[in-house]
């Protein structure tokens, strides 16, 4: 079913939790809302729950504005992040309480709780009760009470913030796999830019109860409109350094502190139509700037090294300016040690200093 | 072996501390078995005292009356009070509403509230709504002092169930009543079992609200009962009264001995931590 | 306006309900003022019912000598009962020794006994130690009471302490104790406030204990004083039973107002979610 | 100073919480213990502190033992996961607090109290109470007074777990850099493998109560020497087949379900020497394999594809078996696909099942 929000905005007292967000969700999509903690994503997935009410705007389910609809008549599912299980009931209990409700015969219940139960693979837990069962478990027996009424919508609640760092990469592949398998339309909630990364189709970026961007993964990543979202997708996030751009002898460069960076070609007339002299804040991801002894676009000294096993993180200062670079495992400094940095043309970006858009898109 | 010695102080002390209390059950328990006591010596050995059993004791009620209008105290005190808290608290601890903030100090005011300077205020609307001298009575009276604490304890309760819970409750299809009748209620029953045990042998023990507005023998509970067999002769037969007060006190225990898991949850159900 | 009509329905009711109460309040404030009333009018308004202020009632002790025998009942007692608790209370949150789970049911278990069914082993035991018709005596009785209680509202808070800070403590240098007293104790200050005015004003209004073990009259506190008006003549003098209860009354509605945010520690400090 | 454990346990009644642990941590260094919940890591560090007794075994401060020192004794300064700040005392009050209990003069207190202060930077919040402070705020204070004694040993229980996510990656370098410039000998305990490989110069990895590896962490991640240390460390996790050696015509190959792999070159004869026909376990790093629509060493079917930015990480099943692989970020195939994998014949590793040891090292 596809959801439309038309200028939703919820407010508590004079906060504006939510703030005219319009966003639509195609029929069969898995969209993140994401964002830092109070950006009012866990408030929009309540009010798509019917649990609050939205102050203005409109929330279609398909062609029903269902605003005014309790939770409910909604024909939604719901995963929370504590999982929400009822601690009396057993976990076939759990799962067909939704069902119970709908005084669904007895046979159909039954059937449909098997099958369910197949599917996300907890058949051999059925009598036992929630507190008996791992995180994990948990987790499986909520996502099929949420699935088990067949919902229009399914709403996960950070459905992975409670699970071990091993046990989270493997539910990420299994939770988007099933929903597109099973092709319901799916919006989950996360503070974690990486799960919003990996798990959605598209993204709903917000701060402060704004929508700032609304775009797929990749798209966020490789070409950030705001500077905000530059920041907050990626990790190590990307290194921001304010630079000038300089025009000289027809050519254009980028200058800064410790920072001497010509350019060509394409990005060179991109740049220069931005107007010399102007200030901008120049972006660059880690794994876009390689390190040297000899000369580069920057000076740069050695903080500290951080190996990841698979890159060293080289923590650097440019001047003032903290940078963190990705180089090959093999690279090693000592502390303080003097290098020279050189950036992908190709992958920069600029942005306004004031407005924070970015600049070069 | 002096550390050892020094370990054993604050054994000795405790022993030295606890000896009058038990020596104090133990006189009651031997009184109540023999016609005279020089200090814990009884002399002789009788079951006279116990008679109360099966005789009543002068113009007094029987023992069973007795009993029977503690019971009929006892049992409704702790249903009201149950009832009414379980719901007084979960609007205290879900709703939002005006005067919330407000009623809970209030609440909590009128827990602390010396209810000896109620009494005369209760007396005169008691006699206005004619209940003076009935269980019921009593029994409202009762209720209300109970309610703060009650109110209290069962708000704790709830504060400790997640909104998820609830809000997976109404996803699911259930209306706000419902929620709170099969998912709440059943998640703290442990609380209201304890405050169902609290509240009933808070009614079996107690002695001013029904000695001050019930007259009449046959309506009082047990504890007053055991009051008027000091108070009102000049001579005390302590042998009868020690046998009545052990009367009063075996059913407590016995209680206490099955149920005290349920009040621990009392406490420590409602704190983080617990026991 | 039917759903505005339906909504003061509850209003409605609770001012109904809530009536008999303040009408006994008002009662109380009128009769103190007035010769006689009919009802709730009054008549002939005299000062003369508050003269117990400036002289003694007939052969009774001045009220003032009444006062004081109230404070060196309840400020021991309120000191007594905190000194003790905060120590039990860390005892039984920190440290793990054999039977510490016993005590603690224990502990509970005694918070809801009956205490009416003691009296008779506690009276005998006064008389042995000589402490019967003392004011140490009935603070010891009633500290020993009280401490149940104390000691689970001090284990509560204490088990809010992390033991984090505790350890950071030892390591920046201080002795177990010296924790105690200058890392923890400071923390659960406002526990500690709260259960001393909990237990001040437990002691003002305390009426069974007092009235059971104390005989002179000269050292009984206020409420076996204002009790002791009503039940001695065949004539009561209710304007000055309204009176004095008043003059009970007010200090402790002045503390309450004043002590309000310490008393609701009491509960939701030990307490998740809180208020 | 250097620190020395020998044989060190702890028991609960009948639980091994640490089961004779045996460390030397040298002058200077900054060690991590690591492992998952539960293995004893933060008993062993309350042993250090002085908090826990040792059931059996020596702790060795330089040449004194100092099992039944008491923690006031011992000259250590430690930051807990919760800061465990005073919370009744100001920032200031908290700092010197140490300072205090040793009677030092006023004046020798303010001075070294501001000297901490200006080093970790909350010179501006002395008069704050701790409530006041960000989380970021807070553990800069609790360094501080656990610096501020000059401890010869600093104690830090899971520094950064409290901290958000950016705020973390900050912290991990400015933590190591203060280690280093002041180089006092520093244990820290975690759970998460890329805090213990990004910090410390040593990690001593704990599973239930035993010392598994205690190593560099670029040995840990390139050589670990047992099954456990494989999948602990590194994050998406290595994958493991399970394989056959196989010798025909003279050579050598790994085969398993679907894989078929021939070696060749120096890898071919160590693994010829480990026996034909043996069962191992092979395991291989998410960026090893590559990806390729026409032949390599295994054929894999695509479970799903969850972008990076930086990479595209690739969940597959080789038959039944789930392999990670992270791919080009322009990798795209639908699910369902068949792809071939190739392995990186250097950086292959092979565990026996029975032992769980590495055969290869």
């Amino acid at each position: 079913m596809e959801i439309a929000l038309d200028n939703l905005s919820k407010h508590f007292g004079k906060v504006k939790a939510v703030d005219e967000v319009s966003i639509k969700v195609p029929d069969g999509e898995f969209v993140a809302l994401l964002g830092p903690s109070g950006c009012g994503k866990t408030t929009l997935l309540l009010m798509l729950a019917g649990i609050y009410k939205p102050t203005t705007g409109t929330i279609r389910f398909g062609e029903k504005v269902v605003n005014d609809l309790l939770p409910k008549d909604r024909k939604i599912g719901m995963v929370f992040q504590s999982y929400a299980l009822y601690p009396h009931m057993s976990v076939y209990e759990n799962i067909v309480f939704p069902l119970r409700l709908q005084r669904l015969p007895a046979n159909v219940v039954r059937d449909r709780a098997h099958k369910m139960a197949e599917l996300v693979q907890v058949q051999g837990l059925l009598d036992r009760k929630p507190g008996q069962l791992s995180g994990g478990q948990q987790q499986r027996v909520a996502l099929s009470r949420a699935l088990i009424k067949e919902p229009d919508l399914l709403l996960l609640d950070e459905p992975l913030s409670n699970l071990d760092a091993k046990l989270r990469i493997a539910m990420r592949a299994e939770i988007k796999r099933l929903q597109k398998d099973l092709g319901i339309t799916t919006i989950f909630v996360t503070h974690d830019q990486l799960e919003a990364m990996t798990m959605a189709d598209r993204i709903a970026l917000l701060n402060n109860g704004k929508l700032v961007a609304y775009s797929q993964p990749h798209d966020l990543y490789d070409r950030p409109k705001t500077l905000f979202a530059a920041e907050f997708i990626g990790s190590p996030p990307m290194n921001f350094l304010r630079i000038r751009i300089e025009e000289k002898d027809g050519g254009v460069a980028l200058a800064g502190e410790g920072i001497q960076m010509p350019l060509a070609g394409e990005i060179a007339q991109k740049v220069k139509s931005l107007g010399g002299g102007r200030e901008v804040i120049l972006g660059i991801r880690p794994e876009d700037i390689t390190v040297a002894t000899d000369s580069g676009d920057a000076k740069a000294e050695v903080y500290i090294i951080e190996p990841l096993g698979r890159d060293m993180l080289v923590d650097l200062h440019v001047q003032a300016t903290p940078v963190r670079v990705l180089a090959p495992p093999t690279f090693n400094a000592p502390i303080g040690a003097s290098v020279a940095l050189t950036m992908d043309r190709t992958k920069i970006h600029l942005f306004d200093p004031q407005t924070e858009q970015a600049l070069l898109n | 072996m002096p550390n050892r010695l020094r370990s054993a102080i604050p054994y000795v002390l405790l022993i030295l501390l606890t000896t009058p209390i038990l020596v104090g059950y133990l006189w009651l328990f031997i009184s109540s078995m023999s016609a005279r006591t020089y200090g814990l010596r009884p002399e002789g050995l009788t079951l006279e005292n116990w008679r109360f059993l099966v005789e009543p004791i002068r113009s007094r009620p029987s023992i069973w009356q007795v009993l029977l209008s503690t019971l009929a105290f006892a049992i409704p005190l702790g249903l009201l009070d149950v009832t009414i808290s379980s719901m007084a608290g979960y609007a205290l601890s879900r709703l939002r509403f005006p005067g919330r903030r407000m009623f809970l100090s209030f609440t909590i005011v009128l827990h602390a509230f010396p209810s000896a300077t109620l009494l005369i205020a209760i007396f005169f609307v008691l006699r206005a709504i004619k209940l003076y001298d009935s269980i019921l009575g009593v029994v409202l009276v009762s209720v209300s002092l109970g309610l703060p604490l009650g109110i209290w304890l069962m708000k704790g309760f709830y504060d400790n169930v997640s909104w998820d819970i609830e809000m997976a409750a109404l996803i699911d299809g259930c209306s706000r009543l419902r929620t709170w009748w099969s998912v709440v209620l059943p998640i703290i029953r442990p609380g209201l079992a304890a405050l169902l045990i609290f509240s009933f042998l808070g009614g079996w023990g107690a002695y001013i609200i029904p000695y001050t507005f019930l007259v009449t023998a046959t309506i009082q509970p047990i504890s007053v009962f055991l009051q008027s067999l000091t108070g009102d002769y000049t001579f005390v037969n302590y042998g009868v009264v020690t046998a009545v007060g052990l009367f009063q006190l075996l059913p407590v225990l016995l209680f206490y001995l099955f149920t005290q898991r349920y009040l621990l949850n009392l406490y420590s159900g409602g704190m983080k931590g617990g026991a």
